[in-house]
């Protein structure tokens, strides 16, 4: 089985490829699924900072 | 069959459609890259045999070239949809040629720095201006381009709409470009030693694997563009009734 | 609607508005030069080494004083309303982006070409090469003026937009580059430069054609 | 020339709506006063008519056609005075105006005569740079009059002037009103003369405007 990992000498170049390869893959998975949750977490926060100042009646307000 | 084309084609113009279509599709293409990415790895590290030539450090070429591919097929994707997004003035259009950019810039960096490792062994030197390696550098150049220009506009839909015209530029260019790189580089030293394998003549199991490898990232291409543009949706399309409603429940 | 003479007034324009700002007329000869002799202080005095490298180092620079004089061609006129006037005449936009295309090459790129006999002394060019040299870059800069000017057009709406400008512009002067010096070298190394001479042709047509309705709608993006 | 019949006027920078949807019309004789507080679109509106905006939506009749507002600046010759001045500072008056009537197609005879009219005879040699802001505005109307326009678009067509240049810009209007031409202002000061054929556009800087 070690020699699977020496790649026949060669381990310097093919993880160090397959590693950044994966790296790049797993990002473009994880980094616009988080966007998409931030964002709608950001428009919740902003709604419901919007409702609470109209019910405390601060009427004259500008909406944000 | 010409009309519901269309019909379809200006329906998934709109954001709140797309969301939805996109929202109902990426359950799937995300099984489908596991699938294939899994399957992929196992067939270029243990079942593809070892090169006669370059002995293991041949491996490189499954994420190599499907790399390299990806770079230069979201590169006419994001001209086309720049193409769409100026002609049509479509919303989604726009989004998705923006959405390209940063996608297709990260698998022409990867295809860069695996084609250096790969070539290191062999030329002994990390970089060398090998003509498809100093093409895809200028690729990648084009893409900081676009993506540059993007940055640099503060009016969304104007940024977009100007990115989406270089990106037509570039793609137009784009072959000029490598033609003009690979002759070049015929000039200078003559034919350096094929860092490609070709594909026709490789054994079926390598390009059994190639193949699954390229359909893999396409399915996360797939994955990644269509999430970035959901995202985008939600933040310009922020003030639509559609969101508010998307916010509350 | 006689087209020629809008055009030819409007290169009248620009050439005396060139004029009387003449100071700075001369920044892009004057860089090239600069720039042509960094090199034998970098690479060392040997002629022998110089000649190698000199059609390269002659063309770069030219494509690098090329770019940096882009700003002129939109620049003031955007800033100062001409532009709308010119948006706003039924001359067609592409027309009049051809007009100052042809000016920043007249005020630019000309000189480049007739100063290249002196390049080709300082870095010690064989002498087989000076035409070659010479035929290369009156073909190839106005290439690099009409790419230019989609460049310009694009950035022309953004404050900062010089460095942005050499990043859109840089990759797509490629071409224009590698078949320049190979014209050269081909004719140091004795054989004809035709070949490469003629591909230059080529995407001067391409470029003559396409470049101005590019950007026309370049800065019909930019400055909406 | 017909009357133009604006449908739907809509313009939205980063997203943010500029103006509401508007409707308005222009016709021969007739002028229209886009009247509002700063910011609330004025310019950006005449920016729209003039086809600088690509962007904006909205669709126009025009002699029974109907076509995208963007498109509007090709049916008909019009002339943009805007905030910006138009001419360059380092020709002189007569270059400037040479120039933009060979751009606009116009009759290079009349430039004496209107020299004249706007008062800059005598300043032929002078450069843009050398006028006076009122000078400066009366060189712009010169390259209007020039302008065989049958639309004039005028962005605050009273900034810098005096009395003088005030009544030479209303005599000049009412001339081109009386040649049956279509005349468009930005204003937000009161309007210092009643023309007999005006109509107000008022932008709240609110949604939905109406004519």
């Amino acid at each position: 089985m070690t020699d699977f990992w020496q790649m026949g000498g060669y381990a310097l170049y093919v993880w160090p490829s397959y590693a950044l390869f994966l790296a790049v893959v797993v990002y473009w998975l994880v980094a616009p699924w988080l966007e998409v949750k931030r964002t709608l977490r950001k428009m919740k926060q902003r709604k419901r900072r919007q409702h609470a100042r109209a019910n405390t009646g601060e009427q004259h307000e500008s909406q944000a | 069959m010409w009309k519901t084309l269309k019909r379809w084609f200006h329906q998934l113009g709109s954001p709140r459609t797309f969301y939805r279509f996109s929202g109902a599709l990426i359950p799937w293409l995300f099984v489908a890259m596991v699938i294939t990415l899994a399957w992929g790895l196992y067939q270029s590290l243990l079942v593809a045999p070892t090169d006669y030539q370059q002995g293991e450090s041949y491996r490189i070429l499954y994420v190599h070239v499907p790399s390299a591919w990806m770079g230069l097929f979201i590169y006419v994707l994001m001209a086309v949809s720049g193409l769409i997004a100026l002609v049509w003035r479509m919303k989604v259009a726009e989004m998705v040629a923006i959405a390209c950019a940063p996608i297709g810039a990260a698998y022409t960096f990867v295809t860069l720095v695996t084609g250096s490792l790969w070539g290191k062994p062999m030329w002994g030197t990390w970089w060398e201006w090998d003509a498809r390696l100093t093409s895809e550098l200028f690729l990648l150049f084009l893409y900081l381009g676009v993506m540059g220009l993007y940055a640099a506009i503060e009016d969304r839909r104007k940024a977009a709409r100007a990115a989406a015209l270089l990106a037509l530029v570039g793609v137009v260019n784009l072959p000029i470009i490598h033609y003009s790189v690979v002759w070049w580089n015929t000039l200078h030293q003559g034919a350096t030693v094929k860092l490609f394998s070709g594909e026709s003549h490789m054994h079926p199991s390598m390009l059994k694997a190639l193949l699954i490898m390229t359909a893999a990232t396409k399915f996360h291409f797939g994955v990644a563009l269509l999430q970035s543009v959901r995202a985008r949706i939600l933040q310009q399309e922020s003030k639509a009734s559609w969101v508010q409603e998307l916010v509350d429940d | 609607m006689n087209l020629l003479h809008i055009l030819w007034s409007l290169i009248q324009r620009d050439l005396r508005l060139a004029w009387r700002s003449r100071g700075e007329l001369l920044n892009p000869v004057f860089f090239l030069i600069l720039v042509i002799a960094l090199f034998p202080l970098g690479v060392g005095p040997e002629g022998k080494l110089l000649a190698r490298i000199a059609s390269g180092t002659v063309w770069v620079a030219a494509l690098l004083a090329t770019m940096l004089s882009l700003d002129l061609i939109f620049r003031s006129d955007v800033e100062d309303g001409s532009m709308e006037q010119m948006f706003v005449s039924q001359t067609p936009l592409s027309w009049i982006v051809l007009g100052k295309v042809i000016t920043h090459w007249l005020v630019t790129g000309l000189p480049l070409v007739l100063l290249a006999p002196l390049l080709a002394i300082l870095m010690h060019l064989p002498q087989p090469g000076l035409w070659a040299l010479i035929q290369s870059l009156a073909l190839g800069t106005p290439v690099l003026s009409l790419i230019g000017s989609v460049g310009v057009a694009l950035t022309v709406g953004i404050r900062k937009g010089g460095m942005l400008l050499s990043l859109l512009v840089l990759p797509l002067y490629v071409p224009v580059l590698i078949f320049g010096t190979a014209a050269v070298e081909n004719a140091i190394a004795g054989m004809s430069p035709a070949g490469p001479l003629l591909i230059l042709a080529a995407m001067l047509l391409f470029a003559l054609t396409l470049a101005p309705l590019t950007a026309a709608w370049a800065l019909k993006v930019s400055l909406s | 020339m017909t009357t133009c019949h604006f449908r739907q006027i809509r313009y939205e920078r980063d997203d943010e709506p500029v103006f509401g949807t508007l409707e308005f019309s222009l016709q021969p004789g007739h002028m229209l006063v886009v009247e509002g507080p700063n910011g609330s679109g004025k310019t950006t509106l005449l920016r729209v008519v003039a086809g600088f905006l690509d962007m904006a939506e909205g669709h126009v009749e025009v002699e029974g056609r109907t076509l995208p507002v963007r498109d509007f600046h090709e049916t008909l010759p019009l002339a943009y005075a805007g905030h910006k001045p138009g001419f360059k500072d380092d020709l002189t008056v007569l270059e400037n105006l040479r120039f933009l009537v060979a751009l606009h197609e116009g009759d290079t005879r009349r430039i004496g005569a209107v020299l004249q009219r706007v008062g800059l005879w005598g300043w032929e040699d002078n450069l843009g740079r050398a006028l006076s802001a009122g000078q400066r505005k009366r060189l712009a109307l010169a390259a209007m009059l020039l302008h065989p326009a049958k639309l004039w678009l005028m962005d605050e067509p009273f900034a810098n002037l005096d009395g003088q240049g005030i009544a030479l810009v209303n005599a000049l209007m009412r001339e081109h009103l009386q040649q049956d031409g279509m005349l468009m202002t930005t204003s937000h000061g009161t309007f210092p003369l009643e023309h007999a054929h005006m109509d107000i556009l008022r932008l709240d800087g609110g949604k939905g405007d109406r004519a």
